[in-house]
């Protein structure tokens, strides 16, 4: 799937009164934050029938753009200036109940975690009728009828067995495709998304996007779609607003935004947006650091008084190999098996089959003292910088720890430590510094250098880049791949992201319910791809074909 | 206000009214009042002598009657004893006759006799090897043979002329029981349904909790004041007074001495104290073990003695509500054989005191203390007080307060609490003298021992035994308690002090520890 | 958020020192012998009252024993044995967790089994049948205090070590080549330190309390050694006559408990993650 | 079903080691017989009791015969009144059962809507106040408040009974006395379940569909948050057991916790360890119960169809 709707940009009649205004918006922060405004001076229209994009990296207030406008704010943040227009009236002046008739019947919202936004109490169906209820004094049975229908429009499979699923028992797809019904039930004027497909696979995330525009096309719609992703806006959007900092920075058609960017912050926004442009693989030679032979993990449920254990294939006969200073990636959608397999490698969890040999010693066979040493050889980064550091360590520590346990003296661990950190871009007068001292991206820099301490021979990326905003994640990118040419240890990059393991890896592992269904250098895999599985997650990559900037 | 005292009698009002329109008929047994009485304990049995013991004995002789009876009523130091079950009596020799009073019923409507009383006294009862209380044996030690010659006479034969059965058979061991029902049932269950002959039967007992009392219709004698006690369990002080102060209660057993200035404020509640027959003290362990124990040298006992300022400690413990018998067995409970100028061999003088500790090899070895917690009122107290005024004169005492008895009773210690009855043979002073320090007694026998009765001691003790004339006896006595005074086993520390609240209208005397609800004891207004 | 002190909790931690101090000083701070009696003055009221005396600020007990000072010891104990008992019950459970949460399988359901069985019966019932049938001492009644709430660490620092052990950050630091003595010692414990500190605050007063609710029962500290809660218990009775034996140590144990609480409170919602804004 | 049978399986055990750990406790103690018998016991007497209760014989035989009866269901008679435990634990229970069903329910009916009312209105006074009362049930010990209360309502205002268990209002006090520790305890357990479902996403969004605010914090927070006030309110259960053991004693009810405290002092070993017991088996049957409720509650553990 490739651009949804190429030529028909905005029907919009432009100049017509805008369905929502925001003018002067601004919205303070509790004090003692960084800033004294999460919003400020927001002006900003939405038409009817429009795909709104509001673009920014975290921290720049499209999220609490979005909550002000839903009147969703509390505590000192409620205390907006400015006004939100609709129908004639100033939305913050409302009173609270005149306020809240219009919510969820003119102004309907959807989120961005689906299954968080449910309620685990209530089936699916009740959570949806309950919007309609809320609104209108209609029976139930037609409720009922009604609901069925939404959820016939949103594509939702056995509408009838939907109705009564809790949400527990759905997928984040179903979960989302949910709260839109429940979000278009009374056929709202506006409606706001934010970041709804960000928690979602590739495939289903473009699913979705072609789902929202024929809404828009069939209720005429204004929508007011919040995402970090280019990629999303160049499928969706028909104007894209860019915020930084509270403020709004550029607005303007989509194509002048993606093509013809006039603020400078748009510019780096969209030459840091991952492209998919797969590059062939280096050569590499010399022995294997990495080889995995018919792995397997079979994970079972039940105890010892159980009779119907459940088991689950998570990994299943993988097998790959890594040299020095190569990158293997391995792509898949969540539950694929790609995270298993790397805990495997590095034994967080325990293989049930197979073998792994790391730099020509087999990994699986080690115990106590022995399979601590040779743990230096592999090391880890995971994807959520602000777990992975202890919060009670300094940074300078956490790097110096792995020397210290294998060895090293005070002096020799401190030293790596400070040299590491100017490798990865820090001062090192920072190592005295705690880690919530960070940002996201510096931390996954710290977690880089704590994992190059040990010069490790091979380093595995889980999902390393995929919290970070965009621009942040092409410098650690950029900073992995300079090390690795420096120091020639391989890696094996787990990732969901075929853009950043397009650019990154010298051959790609697609897994399929945990199975490595096609392997191959990123050139060839993706101009050649042999699985249907492989064409389709490429097919979703939001703005796949499109150039930025 | 309308206090919920005020709305209760003016409830009672009218119901009053509405039984008296109702018929004259029924008056005389609905205006016999309920009486609620709150206690801080009830024993776990009631048979006589296995459930021996203040708060059993306190509430048992509503519905046991004995031989004799102590008059409290007419004669305060409980000296003398009136018939009650038996009606005469007679000496001869070593046999003494009692004729039992006819047409008395047991609660369960079956006729008292002297087989019953005979029963009561038995070898069969109290001193076989299988006997069902065997605590009656002290009580009957010298007892040959108890046999009943006719339906209301029975003879006691004893090993030795004995002038005192009479009041002896005032004790609990001459409460009688109905030998029918008692072997049918057996003691354990004798003992939580008991039948006497008193002027209340037992209708419900339940141990921890309540125990209640109707009054008996075929009492052969006055009819009981009250138509029905409820004796219930307040373990809080502070439940018991405000109980009688709001009217839930007709009684309040046991008011702490320091509260009863506030109660006696209260207008409808009226405070009584009595002394019982009976002395809080404690037992120097005088024996060699543990091994090291200093308390084996008599100076230092009479030391400890010297030490203490009883007087005033009693003084500010109870006010002037009891007294310290500054001189052993000299009690005023004896009658004839008191003598109030006596002169104390070992008076407080904490000079002397501390001239003997020196004198003795005692070198400030801590000595313990055993008490059992909560016993007896103030005892703690009154230790605390001690021991500051032992380590005075450089001695050096630590209370281990402990929950029961048989922890008490563990050793090693060095002091340990007790208690001594006197009221044996009331008006004699052979229990506290003879009886319970005698080498077959719990304190020269028991594993807990605390002295070993010289010689002396034992051979004195048999001459006053065999005294029956007043002056002889008295003589013995005397001889007996230098005996006893020389060797120190102990101190007796004041005389137990019992204390009532009851609601005004309801004139109450007390008799001793003993709640009698009958006769001239009980008059409700 | 985090430097504003709430004026509170300012108080309630104050008090706290004060408390501290007195503990620690315990007879050097008493303005009297707390032991020495006077039998002349007993039952004095506060220095403020009637029947009061300006020699005794809070008036004296039953045995003319100056009860501020009585206060200042049995403040001592009460505190003393509460610090013991949280500590040895703290430590031993914290071992307990973390045995549990390492090894997990089958040591862990044994464990954890034993937890069951103390958590079946009220610890009022386990501490009353102990007392009474093994006799009261001092070394005893701590003990017992230590077996109180030995269960409550154990399950919230197996919790809390189950869950640390698979953070990144223990990945990582396994991964690294740390021994699990490293890892438990260096790293989880100090994450995991501030649930324990906070459940520290719970067990304190809960002690305290235990001990009182003992002490009434005649079963807590024995005399000659006093705690608040025995003053407490001994001043019960004299509620009606001579109130301020038993409201001053009735009135510190609920200003202990209330500001421990506090104190707690304020420790929970900073040391809590799920209330610091980490938003956009 | 294998969830059950475990559970059963581990409960059974449980019960059983109580049993035995409590046997074994009572009966090395120390001889309970001075204790029954009162200081001036005599010998024989002593020997008489022994027989009476086997406690003559070996621990182990005494254990096995214990065993033995218990399985039967006997668990033997009291050494203080013969009759048997179960008789007289009994005759008791249902005024524990009284006392603690009105404190329980005070708990819950002030406990649960203080501390829903307190999320809501999170910071206000009124969470403060309700908070500082909560402290106050839980800071204050439980005898003193009972003592405090019998003196001012019974003594001084004369406007409840002073103690004892004939009428529903004896129950007032003693219940508050209970009652208030719990309610603190709930209504603070209550606020901070409510807060942290009021933080969560689908709080949010049943506020964007424009929900009504009384109706958000009933329909929507409030089940949630059940979840885990169900697991405290089976936790408090221990509380208010070990609560009536000092409140029935202050106020003189006849309840297992007076029982309990009477027995342990007269040593009434047969007693103790049968209370023990009764007491180990409710509070695990109640947390059997309280996961199982939990279970129906949470439909993350049923299935819909």
């Amino acid at each position: 799937m490739t651009d949804l709707h190429p030529e028909t940009a905005s029907p919009v009649a432009q100049g017509a009164a805008p369905l929502l205004r925001w003018e002067g918006l601004s919205v303070p922060l509790p004090t003692g934050a960084d800033r004294p405004y999460a919003v400020q001076g927001l002006t900003l229209d939405l038409q009817q029938n429009e795909v709104l994009c509001l673009v920014g990296e975290s921290g720049s207030g499209k999220s609490v753009t979005a909550l002000a406008t839903m009147g969703l704010l509390k505590g000192e943040m409620s205390h907006t200036s400015g006004a939100i227009r609709f129908g004639g009236k100033d939305l913050t002046s409302l009173a609270p109940e005149a306020r809240r008739h219009l919510t969820g019947a003119r102004l309907s919202m959807v989120f961005q975690e689906p299954i968080a936004s449910l309620n685990p109490f209530y089936t699916a169906g009740a959570q949806v009728s309950e919007t309609i209820s809320t609104h209108s004094t209609r029976p139930a049975p037609e409720i009922r009828d009604k609901v069925l229908a939404l959820f016939e429009e949103v594509r939702l499979p056995n509408p009838e067995q939907i109705y009564r699923a809790y949400p527990h028992e759905l997928s984040g797809g179903q979960c989302q495709r949910v709260m839109i019904a429940s979000a278009l039930a009374l056929d709202p004027a506006v409606l706001i998304a934010d970041e709804p497909t960000t928690a979602l696979d590739v495939t289903t995330q473009a699913q979705i996007l072609s789902l929202m525009l024929t809404l828009r096309d069939n209720h005429r719609t204004g929508i007011l779609f919040i995402t970090h992703d280019f990629g999303v806006v160049s499928e969706i959007a028909d104007r894209v607003a860019v915020m930084r900092y509270g403020e709004l920075v550029e607005i303007g058609p989509r194509e002048q935004i993606l093509t013809d960017p006039q603020h400078d912050y748009t510019k780096t926004l969209l030459a840091a947006v991952p492209k998919l442009a797969p590059r062939a693989s280096r050569p590499v030679s010399g022995d294997p650091v990495l080889r995995v032979e018919s792995l397997s993990k079979t994970y079972r449920s039940g105890g010892v008084l159980r009779r119907s254990r459940r088991e689950v294939q998570a990994v299943l006969d993988a097998s790959l190999q890594i040299r020095p200073g190569e990158t293997l990636g391995v792509v898949g959608e969540s539950g694929s098996g790609k995270t298993t397999l790397s805990q495997c490698i590095i034994r967080m969890v325990e293989p049930t089959e197979g073998k792994v040999e790391i730099a020509g010693q087999d990994f699986l066979a080690l115990k106590g003292k022995h399979l601590r040493a040779a743990r230096r050889r592999v090391q880890i980064i995971f994807q959520d910088p602000y777990t992975s550091l202890d919060a009670r360590q300094k940074i300078g520590d956490a790097i110096a720890e792995g020397p210290v346990i294998h060895g090293a003296s005070t002096r020799d661990a401190t030293r790596i430590s400070h040299d590491l950190l100017e490798a990865v871009g820090l001062d090192p007068v920072a190592a005295d510094r705690y880690p919530h001292e960070f940002s996201g991206g510096q931390r996954q820099r710290i977690c880089i250098a704590r994992a190059l301490a040990l010069q490790p021979d091979l380093l595995i990326a889980d999902e390393s880049v995929s919290a970070l905003d965009v621009s942040v994640q092409a410098q650690i990118l950029k900073l992995l791949s300079e090390i690795q040419a420096e120091r020639g240890f391989g890696m094996l990059f787990v990732t969901h992201d075929l853009r950043v393991a397009s650019q990154i890896c010298d051959r790609i592992c697609v897994m399929q319910q945990g199975r490595i269904v096609e392997s191959g250098a990123p050139d060839q895999l993706f101009a050649n791809a042999q699985e249907a599985y492989t064409r389709a997650l490429l097919a979703a990559v939001p703005g796949a074909t499109r150039v930025f900037g | 206000m309308i206090t919920r005292r005020t709305l209760h009698k003016y409830l009672m009002g009218t119901t009053a009214l509405a039984l008296t329109a109702g018929g004259p008929g029924k008056l005389l047994a609905q205006e016999r009042p309920a009486l609620r009485i709150a206690v801080d304990n009830l024993w776990r049995t009631m048979s006589p002598m296995n459930g021996l013991s203040t708060t059993g004995n306190r509430i048992n002789i509503n519905f046991y009657e004995t031989f004799t009876e102590v008059d409290w009523f007419n004669d305060d130091t409980g000296a003398s004893v009136v018939p009650k079950l038996a009606t005469s009596w007679e000496r001869d020799g070593n046999i003494w006759r009692f004729t039992m009073r006819e047409g008395v019923m047991f609660h369960n409507g079956v006729e008292m006799t002297a087989e019953d009383a005979a029963f009561t006294l038995s070898e069969e009862r109290y001193r076989s090897e299988e006997a069902y209380e065997p605590r009656g044996a002290i009580y009957t030690s010298n007892f040959v043979r108890v046999e009943a010659v006719d339906r209301y006479v029975l003879e006691i034969e004893t090993d030795a002329p004995d002038p005192n059965m009479p009041q002896k058979l005032s004790g609990p061991q001459a409460k009688i029981v109905p030998k029918d029902y008692y072997l049918e049932v057996g003691v354990d269950e004798f003992g939580q349904n008991p039948i006497g002959t008193g002027p209340y039967k037992v209708t419900l007992f339940r141990p921890g909790e309540v125990m209640t009392m109707d009054a008996f219709e075929d009492y052969w004698g006055a009819p009981a004041p009250a138509a029905s006690l409820e004796w219930r369990i307040v373990p809080e002080y502070a439940g018991r007074i405000a109980g009688v102060v709001a009217g839930d209660y007709d009684f309040a057993v046991n008011i702490p001495f320091d509260q009863q200035e506030q109660v006696r404020r209260f207008d409808d509640v009226v405070l009584v104290n009595t002394t019982a027959p009976n002395y809080v003290m404690f037992a120097f362990n005088t024996r060699p073990d543990p091994e090291d124990n200093p308390l084996v040298d008599v100076r230092l006992r009479h030391a400890m003695i010297q030490g203490v300022d009883m007087d005033t400690i009693v003084q500010a413990l109870f006010g002037d509500e009891t007294f310290h018998p500054a001189i052993p067995f000299n009690f005023p409970d004896y009658g004839d054989y008191y003598d109030p100028d006596m002169v104390d061999p070992h008076p407080y003088d904490p000079e002397a005191a501390r001239a003997l500790v020196e004198q003795t090899d005692y070198d400030g070895q801590e000595l313990i203390w055993h008490i059992t917690r909560g016993f007896y009122d103030n005892y703690e107290t009154a230790a605390e007080i001690m021991i500051a005024q032992w380590a005075e004169i450089g001695i050096n005492v630590r209370m281990v307060v402990v929950d029961n008895f048989s922890l008490a009773y563990q050793r090693p210690f060095h002091l340990l609490n007790m208690s001594n009855g006197t009221a044996f043979i009331p008006g004699d002073p052979y229990q506290p003298l003879w009886l319970d320090w005698n080498p077959n007694s719990t304190r020269a026998s028991a594993d807990w021992k605390v002295w070993d009765p010289t010689d002396r001691f034992v051979e004195l003790g048999a001459e006053f035994v065999r005294a029956v004339e007043f002056e002889e006896r008295r003589a013995a006595y005397l001889a007996l308690s230098k005996e006893w005074q020389d060797v120190t086993p102990g101190m007796y520390m004041w005389k137990r002090l019992f204390s009532f609240a009851h609601r005004a209208g309801i004139n109450w005397t007390p008799s001793s520890g003993e709640m009698r609800m009958y006769g001239d004891y009980l008059r409700i207004t | 958020m985090m430097s504003r002190i709430n004026p509170i909790t300012a108080v309630a931690a104050t008090f706290l020192v004060i408390v501290a101090v007195l503990a620690i000083l315990g007879p050097y701070a008493a303005p009297h012998d707390p032991y020495q009696q006077n039998l002349l003055s007993r039952l004095t009221g506060p220095a403020w009252t009637e029947e009061g005396s300006a020699e005794f600020l809070l008036g004296t007990d039953r045995l003319g024993r100056d009860l501020l000072s009585r206060l200042i010891v049995g403040l001592q104990m009460s505190v003393g044995v509460a610090l013991l008992g949280t500590t040895i019950g703290a430590v031993v459970g914290t071992a307990v967790g973390f045995v549990s949460g390492h090894f997990e399988g089958w040591v862990d359901d044994a464990l954890m089994m034993i937890v069951d069985i103390q958590l079946s019966l009220p610890f009022i019932l386990i501490a009353l049948t102990l007392l009474a049938f093994f006799g009261n001492s001092l070394a005893l009644f701590i003990l017992l205090m230590g077996m109180f709430g030995w269960e409550t660490y154990a399950r919230l620092t197996r919790g809390l070590v189950l869950s640390a052990k698979r953070q990144a950050y223990s990945a990582a630091i396994v991964s690294l080549g740390a021994t699990s003595a490293r890892l438990y010692g260096r790293h989880i414990l100090p994450n995991i330190a501030s649930a324990l500190i906070v459940q520290l605050t719970l067990t304190v007063p809960a002690i305290i309390l235990l001990e009182t609710a003992l002490s009434f029962l005649g079963l807590g500290v024995q005399p000659p050694n006093t705690s608040l809660g025995q003053i407490l218990g001994e001043g019960r009775d004299y509620l009606g006559s001579a109130w301020w034996i038993a409201v001053f140590p009735g009135f510190l144990i609920f200003a202990i408990t209330l500001s421990v609480g506090v104190v707690g409170d304020a420790l929970r919602d900073r040391f809590d993650p799920t209330l610091k804004t980490r938003r956009t | 079903m294998e969830f059950w049978l475990a559970r059963t399986v581990r409960m059974a055990f449980t019960l059983f080691v109580v049993v035995t750990l409590t046997f074994v406790v009572l009966r090395t103690s120390y001889d309970p017989v001075v204790a029954m018998l009162g200081p001036d016991a005599t010998n024989r007497e002593i020997e008489l009791f022994r027989e009476r209760w086997n406690l003559d014989k070996s621990l182990i035989e005494q254990y096995l015969t214990y065993i033995g009866n218990a399985l039967r269901g006997d668990f033997g008679n009291s050494f203080r009144d013969g009759r048997p435990v179960f008789e007289v634990i009994a005759e008791r229970f249902p005024y524990t059962l009284w006392l603690g069903g009105v404190s329980y329910l005070f708990a819950v009916l002030i406990g649960i809507p203080a501390g829903i009312l307190a999320a809501l209105y999170r910071g206000s006074i009124f969470d403060r106040a309700i908070m500082v009362v909560s402290v106050v049930g839980f800071a204050l010990p439980n005898f003193f408040l009972g003592i405090l209360m019998i003196l001012l309502f019974a003594l001084i205002w004369q406007v409840l009974p002073s103690s004892g268990a004939s009428s529903w209002e004896h129950v007032i006090m003693p219940a508050f006395a209970l009652g208030l520790t719990l309610a603190g305890i709930l209504a603070r357990f209550t606020r901070s379940a409510m807060l942290e479902v009021l933080s969560k996403t689908y709080m949010l969004a049943a506020q964007a569909k424009g929900v009504r605010p009384a109706r958000r914090a009933l329909f929507h927070a409030l089940p949630n948050a059940a979840l885990s006030v169900v697991t405290i309110m089976g936790l408090i259960l221990g509380n208010l057991v070990a609560g009536t053991v000092v409140v029935e004693t202050v106020f003189a009810w006849p309840g297992i916790g007076r029982l309990l405290v009477s027995a342990i002092s007269s040593k009434d070993l047969a007693v103790v360890q049968a209370l023990v017991f009764v007491i180990a088996a409710a509070m695990v049957l109640i947390n059997l119960a309280v996961d199982l409720s939990y279970r129906m509650l949470d439909p993350r553990t049923r299935r819909s169809t």
